[in-house]
């Protein structure tokens, strides 16, 4: 009944509630979210309209779901078991006999085709599932309870990527209807809740099903314990905070360091009517930073790269700009255990030593961390030591510049989307002045600022190198040298590395969680030794205000999401439930 | 009692006491902000080192000069480099309020932006730079941009309108249909179209800004040359042999002013605002630019750091009050009628 | 008169056609098109916020961009496979049959889309016009007969004031003051209506709708007060010394008949060459900042939208629908002109 | 008999400037007093003083009317009584009337503010008052705006408009200007009858020295803002006491000595037709002509007369010659073909030929100085000229028409009607053009002013040549400076010729009725 990726399930088979739910929790009572923006359809899986925040979670539910505790297992829900086929070329799913759509129709193999085969092939269905599933040739129902889905090629996870699948009933899709022709009736789903009334981009409310098949399901036990959940859509996030502050909604999970830091105060959190709390969570947070584009001559030099990365100081912006609530990133998976830390170790050697020639002897020492700014002089001790590198790379002074052997001098630009990168970049453009660099910033529109990363024009951006867990292919995607060709991809930085292509190798073909830990580690520090970014920040906690008067499990899970938290273990108080 | 119709008028002007006084305000805070750089200034106006004089103000010195490390331009409230100030003997004279527009003030107590101290009087804005210095600045380059923006808005909304309301006819078809086409064109494409061939700059956004902002204008002046043509007195001009030229600016003109006049203060208030539109789609200035548009659009992004909001909507205020009631003076300085 | 208008009307064609092949024209050179906007919105590159954030468990497998294939598929979609010209053509045809095409980002016809967001637009523009329009001529028009007076200099300062306050930063204050989240709670946050409206009586509907639009209406007005109240004291001051003046107090007649009939009538040219632009205008207007604070759905949001994720159909589809009318109302303006003054006509050369 | 109005040492100024000081004078009931004096004197703002019309005028002394205070009554008391029981008939109609209302609206409003009619009986009444001031079509006038109207028109419907709610005292500032002596009667013989039938007292302004005579019971002269003599009409008019009465008395326009010898043509009109187009309603249209295919002929340094009724067709006719309104026909001077100019060259010809208008308050820019008024054309058709020569001619120009030399920097709205009327011949004047369009150019001068300026065109007639297109309502100054005359009816010419023969010997009855009711007054 579950699987887990290189590594055995933390729940027996006989597992009867996470530990991380309280099992007695009580039923009742109501869930006031907020959301943000606007929507005009119901539907959440076509590719126009702005979607509605709860059906995807609340009304849809998937074939199996995922453990929160560990980095990627997933356990039986709609199906209850799971077959990897030796060939590791298909997977099957059996389903549970118990399975409801809510309208009290039985889950069948056929529902299950019907509807991959829509979200993959209807004209009108966002692409993005067909790029996510773009390696499942096809499902084949085996019987009313089985089915099967064939691979085009082996691919370490791509069983448990599948186990993801929305599963809907076809009769909310009668034939000759598209996706599209689906805006304002919600799928007809198995999940925990019905859509209960809405409003078009105003709200949306959501009631529990009172025959929900899965109540009393391991996975489901002492969850979604809310009566009602209810959406409320703000546009503007001002508005939200006051609103949440005037009780409109329950939670508000912050994503602005000045706004928790000075938004969230006021008497109704001194006297604990509201509790603001930071939650910590163990998920990797990649890498955020400032990435070079390499295809750029200015950047071919590491010693150049290490120099610009010199002139940032973190520790000024986190404290004046963040409230310190950052910390910095040192690591292409931060703040989790496929971070490299110190010297390699054995593991890690052995993907690496058959690369030494092709590697910088600095990748044998410890990890490269991100510079750190100390003293009364600040970040100008630093900076001197970036002149240095600078004059090995060849640059030299003119005029109260730097400039190159051509007398060129040292100019590059930062590109953005969004006005709140030139406040962060303020200070760095001060620091690379002392150095005789100019950086400018340029605020560009999003569709502008999409194009010219498609085509990687830009100088230096900022970028999120996402991780999950459980790293695979997207790490091509990232690092390696096709995808640095390619127009469009993730290789933001150009990197066209052999020894690194070599190590991406290792992400397509593990076999356990132990070996996509030394593959993860050993690509990470070949990347930082590249000093390809510079590191920027992570929060390894959630930002969470609530209004006091709801229940918690006593243990948090470990890798979360603080909203779908609340909406899947929180209960209502019964003496303050309204 | 033979004062020349100027004189007159400028009589008139100064019976207008809110008028008078307002020019008499308005022009000593212009030509104070015309000499910012020595109001505010992060470089010194003077500096003795090792018994020299400097004088950075003018001229730009490296920082080896004063013994740093560095051959790029010397940053003067750099700790290092105000250690080597202050060392025997020397000594640095800086402006009242030692900071520029883009002076981060690296040593702020309080994260940014950081409430009024005695370092920054009226506190710093949400990346560390000094507020007052950049209202400083930001007045003067608001109301340079502004009233550049308003000369240029409003002769050719004169000149255009007037035509057409003059001429009537083909001409007034003709040109009201150029008018509604120009004035239909997707400004935001355009300005998203230039502004990624160039980097937005004051200048840009003073060209596109007046390609397109003096066609409500227009309208205005044009009804008001519509009544006015049928005047006798226009009938009188053209009977003495005046070309339609000198019968529209002599005669049809001044008579026709009344809602130019009106919307004057607002226009240069307009202006200044608009610095502020395109932020967001950030079409507008870059940052570093001081405007008080881009003040505003701090303010209303850190509503709880109330000194950026209040010190520049204050200005913003006094500004709009002195203009306007200078536009009133103007106004009664024009009414023959009156005095 | 009749030649006159049928020229006019006539003339709109040629307008209109000109004005959308220029914007077609431009839009073929806006750099970023719908496609880079969808692909966007699928991979989720850039950071907008100040840190990416951690969490949730949902693996990332994110892919190395998309496909040349895909891509091709998404132009496809979009009908930018074919060429330019005949896009245009197509358009124009609709158009003319006043079909405004299909959204690329909503479920919706344009059509559909501007209508639904009528409602917010019309009650915020038509308010505000009615109450700018009733406030301001009234204002101006005591300001110019006590022109100089401290009442005079109070209430410019007063409306310049509220003028000077950006509609965006004079919301939030409305909404931090009022919205009950810092301080007193008097008015609703956002909306149009509340939550149980349907479940309303008749007269809780209007009492609850007023409600609802107080804040709104009361951010959009504060700014428009300043410029009409200053233009109709201006105009007013021109004409209150004129001769007619005289003959009408002659006749007994009271200040306030002389001031709004004689004077009203002759001063009426300035103020009425906004008028029904500002009028047809309330109905469509969208003020972005306005609407994003109070989450309401209007127009402002929709146009600004279309254009920021070049939602091509809805930006010539409203293009077309709001010249149609700004010519329309263009043309009454002039019409107005001879209802005002019969001198006035559009002849060449006056006279 | 009671007094009905009394006024006493009456003071009004514009700020420094003193225009009436020490004015006093009384007003019985039933009594029609005259108003006279020189050009500016003060006449109008005394009789504006007299309802405080304008606001800008500070007023000291006493105005009592029916025993009541009014300089210091609130304005609530004096609405009751403006319109109601004193009325006021305007100098100069154009200005005076609502350019945006119809006339017809304009007397209604009255009757509806103090009799509180309906729309429709106010209509009905206000076609009756407009037909009794002689009016035609009347029922079409009524929805005409003053700018559709000849000046005599206007005039009337100003008329109309005071004496709609029958007063008690009507106070006429020049109410027969621009009518011609027909008409002129006739509006004489309306007030003769509301003065009987309801006692109206008249308070009356005027230059009309003939008409005082002819109609006044008492008379008081005003001159440099002070009332300089009062008295019956007999006693002033029999043993004038003061200087300046008795110049006035013997002010008369001598007659034209020179003899009708032949000269070379200068300006040569044929057959011009002028139609106006009037808006009906909202849509429609109608055309009505207003000339119908008048030629005519003024020989150098001579002088035609135009006359004929109010609303003939002079002004028109003057304007199409002039080339100022569209015109069809044919227009020579001096074998120039005005009619086929245009552009510029039009421009140039400009100097040449110049007008004076009838309403000259209109014609005056508002916004500039007199002295930059006329020094424009200066200006423009004398670039030879420098700063202060320029400055000299006009100087001098304005000081022949009898201006004072500082009028050069005070704006039109600042002068008297007179005045106004002399600075519009100025402007023409200093042209020294060929030919000048002389409309009702002397209908707001006192007699020495009108002598003055006639004697001043007639020497220059002789002097340079000049020809003159004189229209006028006063025969006695057509006899005085015209050649010929033409006699203009409903836009035909009805008799010309030279004027002593037209004069002496009419050939038309119409000219007969005008003559004979010209000499009525004589
Ligand atoms: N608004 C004004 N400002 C200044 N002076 C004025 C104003 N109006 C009139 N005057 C002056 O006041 C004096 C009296 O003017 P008023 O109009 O009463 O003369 P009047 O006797 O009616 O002359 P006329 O017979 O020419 O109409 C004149 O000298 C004139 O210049
Ligand atoms: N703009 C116009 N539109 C329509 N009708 C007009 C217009 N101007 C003048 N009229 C009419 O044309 C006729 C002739 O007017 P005109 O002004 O030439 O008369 P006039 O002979 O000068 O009379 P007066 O002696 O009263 O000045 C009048 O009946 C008048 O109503
Ligand atoms: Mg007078
Ligand atoms: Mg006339």
């Amino acid at each position: 009944p579950a699987l887990a990726l290189g590594y055995a399930p933390k729940y027996p088979p006989n597992f009867t509630h996470f530990d991380y739910v309280n099992p007695a929790a009580p039923k009742g009572g109501r869930l006031v979210l907020p959301a943000l923006g606007s929507f005009d359809t119901l539907n959440p899986f076509t590719l126009k309209g702005d979607k509605e925040a709860g059906v995807g979670t609340l009304v849809v539910e998937t074939l199996m779901t995922q453990g929160e505790e560990e980095p990627f297992t997933v356990y039986g829900l709609l199906a209850d078991d799971i077959r990897l086929a030796d060939d590791g070329l298909s997977v099957s799913f059996h389903l549970n006999p118990r399975a409801r759509f809510s309208n009290g129709d039985k889950v069948t193999a056929e529902d299950v085709k019907f509807s991959f085969d829509t979200l993959t092939r209807d004209p009108t269905a966002s692409p993005s599932y067909r790029f996510y599933w773009a390696d499942v040739a096809r499902a084949v129902v085996l019987d009313a309870a089985n089915v099967r889905f064939d691979f085009k090629r082996r691919n370490a996870e791509l069983h448990l990527i599948i186990a993801q699948l929305p599963v809907f009933s076809h009769k909310w899709l009668p034939p000759g209807t598209k996706l599209g022709d689906r805006v304002l009736q919600a799928p007809i789903g198995s999940g925990p809740y019905l859509l209960e009334q809405y409003d078009q981009g105003k709200f949306s409310r959501f009631r529990r099903n009172p025959a929900y098949w899965a109540a009393n399901e391991p996975v489901r036990r002492g969850m979604y314990n809310f009566d009602t959940i209810l959406y409320r859509y703000y546009k503007d996030e001002t508005a939200r905070l006051e609103a949440f502050k005037a009780g409109e909604f329950d939670l508000s999970v912050e994503n602005v360091a000045k706004q928790w830091a000075r938004g969230y105060l006021g008497s109704k959190f001194e006297d604990g009517r509201i509790v603001k709390k930071t939650l910590p969570h163990g998920s990797s947070a990649g890498m955020q930073g400032f990435v070079f584009n390499l295809r750029r001559p200015l950047f071919r030099d590491k010693r150049v790269r290490e120099a610009l990365a010199l002139a940032f100081d973190f520790e000024w912006t986190n404290r004046q700009l963040f409230y310190g609530q950052y910390q910095r990133s040192d690591s292409y998976f931060t703040n989790s255990e496929l971070a490299a830390k110190g010297l390699p170790g054995p593991d890690e050697l052995a993907l690496l030593n058959p690369l030494r020639r092709k590697l910088d002897p600095e990748v044998f020492g410890p990890a490269v961390e991100p510079p750190q700014v100390t003293g009364r002089y600040g970040v100008r001790t630093n900076l001197r030591q970036a002149r240095q590198l600078l004059y090995q790379a060849g640059w030299r002074y003119q005029g109260g510049r730097l400039v190159d052997k051509q007398g060129q001098p040292f100019e590059f630009e930062f590109l953005s989307y969004s006005r709140t990168y030139e406040r962060i970049v303020a200070s760095w453009q001060k620091h690379l002045a002392k150095l005789g660099i100019t950086l400018t910033v340029r605020v560009v529109d999003p569709a502008i600022y999409q194009r010219r990363l498609n085509d990687f024009d830009y100088d230096t951006t900022v970028v999120v190198y996402g991780a999950s867990q459980s790293p695979g292919n997207e790490q091509l995607g990232y690092h390696g040298s096709e995808a640095a060709r390619t127009p469009g991809s993730s290789n933001w930085a150009g990197v066209a590395d052999p020894a690194v292509d070599a190590l991406l190798q290792n992400f397509l073909h593990f076999k356990t969680r132990r070996d996509l830990i030394a593959a993860s580690r050993a690509l990470d520090r070949v990347l930082r030794v590249g000093r390809y970014v510079v590191p920027n920040w992570h929060i390894p906690y959630h930002r969470a205000a609530w209004w006091n008067r709801f229940g918690q499990p006593s243990r948090l899970p470990r890798y979360y999401d603080a909203t779908s938290w609340a909406i899947e273990t929180w209960w209502a108080k019964p003496q303050e439930a309204r | 009692m033979s004062l020349t119709p100027g004189q007159r008028a400028w009589r008139r002007f100064k019976a207008n006491r809110r008028g008078y006084v307002s020019l008499w305000l308005f022009a000593i805070l212009f030509v104070l902000t015309l000499g910012a750089e020595l109001l505010s200034n992060d470089r010194p106006l003077l500096v003795r080192y090792q018994g020299e004089f400097y004088y950075p103000v003018l001229f730009e010195y490296n920082e080896t000069v004063f013994g740093g490390d560095f051959d790029t331009p010397a940053d003067y409230l750099d700790p290092y480099i105000r250690d080597r100030l202050s060392a025997n003997g020397n000594f640095a004279v800086f402006a009242p309020n030692p900071y520029s527009y883009n002076t981060l003030n690296y040593f702020a107590k309080a994260p940014n932006p950081a409430p009024p101290s005695s370092a920054n009087l009226f506190g710093t804005d949400d990346r560390g730079r000094d507020v007052l210095a950049r209202l400083i600045y930001g007045f003067r380059l608001s109301v340079l941009f502004a009233l550049a923006l308003t000369v240029v808005g409003t002769l050719v909304g004169i000149v255009l309108g007037g035509l057409q309301g003059y001429f009537g006819g083909r001409l007034d078809l003709t040109l009201q249909r150029v008018i509604e086409i120009w004035g239909s064109l997707p400004e935001l494409y355009l300005l998203i179209i230039l502004s990624s061939f160039f980097n937005p700059s004051l200048t840009l956004l003073l060209v596109l800004l007046a390609l397109f902002g003096w066609m409500g204008l227009a309208d205005y002046v044009r009804a008001e040359f519509l009544k006015n043509r049928q005047m006798d007195y226009v009938l009188a001009a053209r009977s003495l042999g005046l070309a339609d030229r000198q019968i529209m600016w002599r005669h049809v003109l001044p008579n026709s002013l009344t809602p130019v006049l009106a919307f004057l203060p607002f226009r240069v208030s307009g202006a200044i605002l608009a610095l502020t539109s395109l932020d967001f789609l950030g079409l507008g200035v870059p940052a570093s630019t001081p405007s008080l548009g881009e003040m505003l659009a701090q303010g209303k992004d850190n509503l709880d750091a109330w000194w950026i909001a209040l010190s520049t909507f204050t200005v913003l205020t006094v500004t709009l009050l002195l203009l306007i009631f200078i536009g009133e003076g103007l106004r009664s300085a024009l009414d023959t009628r009156k005095g | 008169m009749w030649h006159y208008i049928l020229k006019r009307l006539l003339l709109m064609i040629p307008t209109l056609v000109g004005i959308l092949a220029i914007t077609f024209a431009i839009i073929q050179f806006v750099p970023g098109g719908p496609v880079e906007q969808m692909v966007q919105q699928l991979t989720h590159a850039g950071v907008a916020g100040e840190a990416a954030q951690g969490g949730g468990n949902s693996p990332f497998k994110g892919r190395a961009g998309l496909s040349p294939e895909e891509l091709a598929a998404l132009k496809a979609q979009y009908g930018f496979d074919k060429p330019a010209l005949q896009r245009f053509g197509d358009m124009l045809l609709k158009f003319s049959r006043f079909d405004l095409g299909e959204s690329f980002f909503h479920h919706e016809s344009v059509w559909a889309l501007i209508v639904s967001k009528l409602p917010v637009s019309m009650s915020i523009g038509l308010w505000s016009f009615f109450i700018t329009y009733l406030v301001c001529i009234p204002l101006g028009v005591s300001k110019a007969v006590r022109d100089g007076s401290p009442f005079d200099l109070f209430t410019s300062t007063v409306i310049l004031v509220g003028y000077a306050i950006p509609g965006f930063v004079l919301g939030v204050a409305l909404l931090v003051l009022f919205g009950g989240g810092s301080f007193w709670q008097l008015f609703p946050l956002r909306g149009l209506v509340s939550e149980n409206w349907a479940d309303l009586g008749p007269l809780d509907k209007v009492l609850d709708y007023l409600w609802h639009i107080t804040l709104p209406v009361t951010a959009s007005v504060v700014g428009n007060l300043a410029v009409m109240t200053i233009l109709t004291k201006n105009v007013f001051l021109e004409e209150i010394r004129r001769q007619y003046v005289y003959t009408a107090r002659a006749k007994g007649l009271s200040e306030r008949r002389i001031l709004y009939k004689h004077v009203f009538r002759n001063a009426l040219i300035p103020l009425i060459t906004g008028f029904p632009a500002a009028f047809i205008g309330a109905f469509f207007s969208g003020s972005l900042l306005i609407e994003t604070l109070f989450s309401l759905d209007g127009l402002g949001l929709l146009s600004y939208e279309s254009v920021i994720r070049r939602d091509y159909p809805v930006v010539m589809g409203s293009l077309y629908v709001f010249t149609l009318m700004g010519l329309v109302a263009k043309l009454l303006s002039d019409l107005s002109y001879v209802l005002v003054d019969p001198r006035v006509s559009f002849e060449e050369g006056g006279q | 008999m009671d007094q009905l109005l009394s006024v006493e040492d009456l003071h009004a100024g514009f700020g420094s400037r003193v225009a009436v000081r020490g004015v006093s004078f009384t007003v019985r009931a039933g009594e029609k007093v005259a108003l006279v004096g020189e050009s500016g004197s003060g006449k109008t703002v005394t009789a504006q003083a007299l309802m405080r019309l304008n606001p800008d005028v500070t007023l000291s002394g006493a105005v009592r009317f029916n025993g009541e205070e009014l300089l210091g009554v609130p304005e609530r008391r004096l609405r009751q009584l403006r319109g109601r029981e004193m009325a006021m008939i305007f100098q100069e109609p154009m200005s005076a009337l609502n350019p945006v209302y119809t006339i017809g609206n304009q007397i209604m409003e009255t009757l509806n503010q103090h009799f509180g009619l309906a729309p429709r009986e106010a209509r009905r009444q206000a076609i009756a008052l407009l037909a009794r001031t002689g009016i035609p079509d009347p029922e079409i006038k009524v929805d005409a705006y003053p700018f559709q109207l000849s000046g005599g028109q206007r005039q009337r419907a100003m008329i109309a408009m005071a004496l709609a709610c029958q007063p008690k005292l009507l106070i006429a500032d020049e109410p027969t200007t621009a009518l011609d002596v027909t008409v002129q009667a006739q509006i004489l013989a309306l007030l003769d009858e509301l003065q009987r039938d309801l006692g109206m007292a008249v308070l009356f302004i005027t230059h009309d020295l003939n008409l005082v005579r002819r109609f006044a019971d008492r008379v008081a002269v005003m001159k440099d803002g002070e009332v300089v003599e009062t008295g019956t009409v007999a006693e002033v008019f029999g043993q004038p006491a003061h200087p300046y009465t008795r110049e006035l008395l013997a002010s008369r326009p001598d007659t034209l000595d020179d003899a009708p010898g032949q000269a070379a043509p200068r300006l040569q009109a044929e057959s011009i037709r002028v139609a106006f187009s009037r808006r009906r309603g909202w849509f429609g249209k109608t055309v009505t002509p207003v000339l119908h295919g008048i030629s005519l002929g003024v020989p150098a340094g001579r002088t035609l007369g135009i006359v004929g009724e109010s609303g003939s067709g002079k002004t028109t006719l003057g304007l199409a010659l002039m080339r100022l309104i569209q015109a069809e026909g044919q227009v020579t001077l001096d074998s120039t073909r005005l009619d086929t100019l245009s552009g510029q060259a039009l421009r140039a010809s400009r100097r040449d030929y110049q007008v004076v208008f009838q309403d000259p308050f209109a014609s005056l820019s508002p916004r500039l100085t007199v002295g930059q008024i006329v020094g424009e054309g200066v200006a423009l058709h004398f670039p030879e000229l420098d700063e202060t020569a320029r400055r000299q001619r006009v100087l001098d120009t304005l000081t022949e028409v009898g201006l004072a030399a500082d009028s050069v920097d005070r704006y039109p709205h600042e002068f008297s009607g007179g005045q106004r009327q002399r600075i519009a011949i100025a402007r023409a004047l200093v042209l020294r053009p060929k030919l000048i369009l002389l409309d009702e150019p002397t209908s707001a001068l006192d007699a020495t002013l009108q002598k003055q300026v006639l004697q001043l065109l007639r020497r220059l007639q002789h002097k340079y040549g000049l020809s003159y297109l004189f229209i006028s309502h006063d025969l006695a100054v057509i006899r005085a400076v015209a050649h010929e005359v033409l006699v203009l009816k409903d836009g035909k010419v009805v008799e010309s010729g030279p004027t002593r023969r037209v004069f002496e010997a009419p050939s038309q009855p119409y000219t007969r009725d005008l003559l004979a009711a010209a000499l009525l007054g004589t």
